[in-house]
């Protein structure tokens, strides 16, 4: 979904999100979160990728050319890039559409992506030639042809941080794969951030619905995460 | 000039919309005219940090939501260092809505935070169903609810809202209890204990398994509660639940609310309380009623 | 091939859903193939004549109505040679449901139906909003229910259902002592008492001023309350309140309830019961599950 | 507002109605009743006159041709014709919808049609065109004329009464007029009917919402307007 915003006069940072009024439909009243998919500051066109999963979603496939919605956003924290050095992106499926626009962001930068990408099938597969075409380099994995075990992914992971001079490794959307770059960004002392999903209500800090734990150096913490969040240093990342 | 102007005790409120607790902050500011308000009403704060409940804390329902935040909280001292300055620039006056796990907790709170200038007024939330197991709450027995304002009366000044639960048998009862221990006000009420299960996970919705329900589907719950709470105290009540428009906030004043207090809508539409103020003055412009106060109560049940 | 029977005492059902009281009669014929139904429930059964409650008896609020009917009957003996003979031909068992207004009331009409061939069992509305002063039900107290179910135990040996009111502080107290006296099932519950004011006309939208919220509005609340009472007591619970499709159903059934009553929905879509069954019947098959009685209570809670 | 109603196979008389589904908005679930305004047998076509009032009438009008409706209906009983003679006709507002469908019936079989049609302003008056176009004649008064007055109606129809040969005299909308017409039939043994409203939910007979007092003999008895009425004979109305 592609969106004019000219009345928007914030930056607009990849891993930010925007909280959504999907219909006025009586019946489901809250907003939905949706990352930024990209965002161009010059034409002011702001475009999400949504996968349609309940009533939200679905309303918002019903929109046609012409239609408004109503958006609150910027919201959250969104990605920091290294200071030089390549990025490893690593999503598994509708978790691509917000590192998607941190991927255009480094390249607008110059800097190297790489980006492996994890779905069910290949059809599932999101992107993948948008991606390419800004110059990332995606390597795709899938459960259907067995290549997306979290062995697989780190045994490619490894390779790329190995072969082609990783500086910072980012994630979204699995947190078995959230997991992986942990001890990745651990092992190999990389920059690394994640970007994480609560159900929420305000989305601007006020209700706390939105709590996840987060580890500041031998303590716990709860924050929230359209807050102080979406998007996490790795390190802090709590992951079961 | 219509007069919006009420009164809860000794407080003079400019206009009857306040923010209900737990949905409002100050990062609302630059979404909303806080100057606009009624009164300002932050987060129930509880007398030491906790945690809060499980995720997700939230879900839809339809025309509502269940919460469960379980009042996440830095504790009192953190409320008055942090949270009371935040509101200090703004003219609307600050009800402190204060959350303890016992009648000794709620009466600690209100003696730190009677000696606050910032803080204009106090409302009990005897009633939260997210803090004790099972959506127990204070506001569930006329005994308690009784002790707890006796106790609380004794340690400050300040005009003391009792904000009920829906969750009762007889809010009558809890209402008489409540006025007889020296609440000079009620809040007509906090949430509904409610539950949804996904059918697909079999999972409760909620990780706390219930929580509170609020939004629209409550509204002619809370109407309810409303005139039956006013018919059976003198004491003024602020309407809480399912507030969406002006013409809600209009009913609920009709069944015996002095003020109201908006939460869900404020998810749905930040800017709601300014508008709502909006539709209640237009409403009654176009009644030809000069002051709002002549509307409370003013049900016709001939 | 799956199995949607169920056992609400020593009744057995070939399906869980069933009208709800007061929402269902012979009119629906051409519309509804009522012997799909799991059982018939008339309208509830007063001893003598009553002529009902005061008009507007409806009016409809945001995902729901409010009813004040007020149960307009006319008696016993009208209902044993009229209304029992027209169900007859039917396949569903017939659950009659009686309205008494006095203990010794209730004691009369179960006495009186214990002799009917054509009643399977007895549905005791403890609980209508609708027919004391200000919403008072003999389901708001736990002795009275106690009481009364044992004194109608003693005179029947037709399974009793109890149908409690939603309007109280603690359902658990309310279901053990209906199992305490005797019931063999429980209906969770009734409607919610509530009010709504037309803001033009100031008035109530119902003559009676309060009346009974039923609709998917209430259905959160009457989730939560199920799972209470399947907390509390062994006995099959009838989920009512809410109810507009199958999904509804199976969440009332993980829920803790056995069985299902449909009322609102019907007066939206005369066949919704139909639909209903058919749509747990998909949910089933979907989920690879034999027999319905394997879902019942079966939220995951872990 | 016109349907196809091809699947009906039951007559449809004046006065009889039809219970609407208006919408499927979730937060409106019940059925608005409205009366048959026209039902023409041969084409299988259905019209309603409405009024709109709240959100059901609102949600009426935002459909388009070839949207569906879900009716149920023809609902209760409708007017009855006299053996002989003139009917006058008493309506107020849109009580004329269900008049209509009896002026129509009763011109088919070419009995005489007078209408008195009452309402607040000349701009309120409904359908005048065609009832006179069925060879009914109509007398308009008015609020805003000041013709509307029960004693200005009352001559009118004193008059209409002891002129044109009346046997039978109907009316809906107003029970001011109500009472008027009761103590006409009254007073010169006329045949009346009278059209109720009553605010309804299943519109079939079960649910005992739509209640009204009706006199039978010398006792007031409690019926259903959706099945007992919507038409009452006139001496057996209750009217304050
Ligand atoms: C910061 C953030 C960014 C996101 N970015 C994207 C994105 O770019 N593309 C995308 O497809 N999805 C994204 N999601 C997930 C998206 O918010 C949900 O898929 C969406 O809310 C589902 O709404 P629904 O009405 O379709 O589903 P329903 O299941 O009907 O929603 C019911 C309720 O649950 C909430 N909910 C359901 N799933 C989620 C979820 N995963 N996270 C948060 N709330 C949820 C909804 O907001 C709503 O309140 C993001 C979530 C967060 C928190
Ligand atoms: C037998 C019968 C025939 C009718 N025929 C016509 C007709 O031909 N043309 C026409 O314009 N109107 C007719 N009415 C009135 C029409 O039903 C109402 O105007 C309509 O229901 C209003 O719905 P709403 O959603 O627009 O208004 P709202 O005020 O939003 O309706 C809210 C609720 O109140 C009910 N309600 C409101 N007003 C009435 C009323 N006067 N009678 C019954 N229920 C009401 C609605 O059905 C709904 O349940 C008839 C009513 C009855 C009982
Ligand atoms: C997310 C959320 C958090 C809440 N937190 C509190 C709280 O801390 N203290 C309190 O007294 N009420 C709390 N409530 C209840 C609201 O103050 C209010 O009484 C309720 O939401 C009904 O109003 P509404 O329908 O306008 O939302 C909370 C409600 C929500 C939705
Ligand atoms: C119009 C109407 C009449 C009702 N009459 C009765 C009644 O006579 N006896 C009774 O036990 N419940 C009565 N009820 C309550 C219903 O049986 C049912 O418990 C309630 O409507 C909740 O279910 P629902 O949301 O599916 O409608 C009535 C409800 C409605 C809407
Ligand atoms: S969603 Fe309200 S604090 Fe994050
Ligand atoms: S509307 Fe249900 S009986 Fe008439």
């Amino acid at each position: 979904m592609t969106l004019d915003v000219s009345a928007l006069d914030r930056p607009v940072q990849p891993g930010q999100f925007f909280h959504i009024r999907c219909s006025d439909n009586w019946k489901h009243p809250l907003r939905r979160p949706l990352s930024v998919y990209n965002y161009d500051h010059e034409s002011h066109c702001l475009e999400f990728l949504y996968l349609v999963k309940g009533n939200g979603t679905q309303q918002m496939t019903l929109m046609r050319k012409g239609d408004t919605l109503s958006l609150l956003g910027p919201l959250g924290h969104g990605f920091t890039l290294p200071d030089q050095g390549a990025l490893l992106l690593i999503a598994r499926g509708v978790g691509v559409a917000t590192l998607h626009a941190l991927a255009r962001q480094a390249r607008s930068e110059n800097m190297e992506v790489h980006v492996i990408m994890s779905a069910r099938t290949p059809g599932d597969l999101l992107t993948v030639d948008t991606l390419s075409r800004l110059g990332a380099t995606v390597y795709t994995v899938t459960d259907q042809e067995g290549t997306s075990s979290v062995e697989s992914v780190r045994a490619l992971s490894e390779t790329l941080i190995c072969e082609e001079g990783i500086s910072a490794i980012y994630t979204c959307g699995s947190s078995r794969l959230g997991k992986l770059v942990q001890e990745l960004a651990e092992t190999y002392h990389l920059k690394g951030e994640l970007a994480t999903e609560a159900h929420m209500a305000c989305g601007i800090g006020d209700c706390y619905a939105c709590a996840c734990t987060i580890r500041k150096g031998n303590q716990l913490k709860t924050v929230r995460v359209c807050t102080e969040g979406p998007v996490f240093p790795i390190s802090q990342a709590v992951l079961q | 000039m219509t007069d919006l102007s009420v009164r809860i005790g000794s407080l003079t409120l400019k206009n009857p919309v306040m923010p209900a607790s737990g949905t409002f902050g100050p990062e609302l500011a630059p979404l909303l005219d806080i100057n606009l308000l009624g009164a300002i009403v932050p987060k129930s704060i509880t007398l030491s940090a906790r945690g809060g409940n499980q995720t997700p804390r939230v879900c839809e329902t339809d025309g509502g939501m269940i919460n469960s935040i379980g009042i996440q909280s830095k504790g009192i001292e953190q409320y008055i260092t942090h949270i009371l300055p935040v509101y200090q620039d703004y003219d609307p006056p600050l009800i402190a809505s204060i959350s303890g796990e016992s009648i000794v907790e709620f009466e600690l709170l209100a003696a730190r935070l009677d000696k606050q200038p910032g803080v204009a007024a106090l409302e009990l939330n005897i009633s939260c169903p997210n803090l004790r197991d099972n959506g127990q709450a204070f506001g569930m027995s006329a005994e308690t609810t009784d002790e707890l304002l006796r106790t609380v009366r004794k340690v400050t000044g300040k005009p003391l809202i009792a904000k009920l639960t829906p969750n009762v048998t007889r809010i009558q009862d809890i209402a008489e209890a409540a006025e007889r221990g020296g609440a000079d006000a009620l809040t007509v009420a906090n949430t509904f204990l409610a539950m949804a299960i996904d059918t697909e996970t079999r999972k409760p919705r909620i990780g706390n398994i219930m929580g509170g329900l609020s939004g629209a589907a409550v509204k002619p719950l809370i109407v309810r509660l409303i005139y039956q709470a006013h018919q059976a105290t003198d004491l003024p009540i602020i309407g809480s639940g399912g507030i969406m428009n002006g013409q809600d906030a209009i009913e609920m004043i009709l069944a015996g609310a002095t003020a109201v207090q908006i939460g869900t809508a404020t998810f749905v539409q930040p800017n709601a309380m300014n508008i709502i103020t909006d539709e209640i003055t237009d409403y009654l412009e176009r009644h030809h009623i000069d002051q709002i106060t002549d509307l409370i109560g003013q049900v016709d049940v001939s």
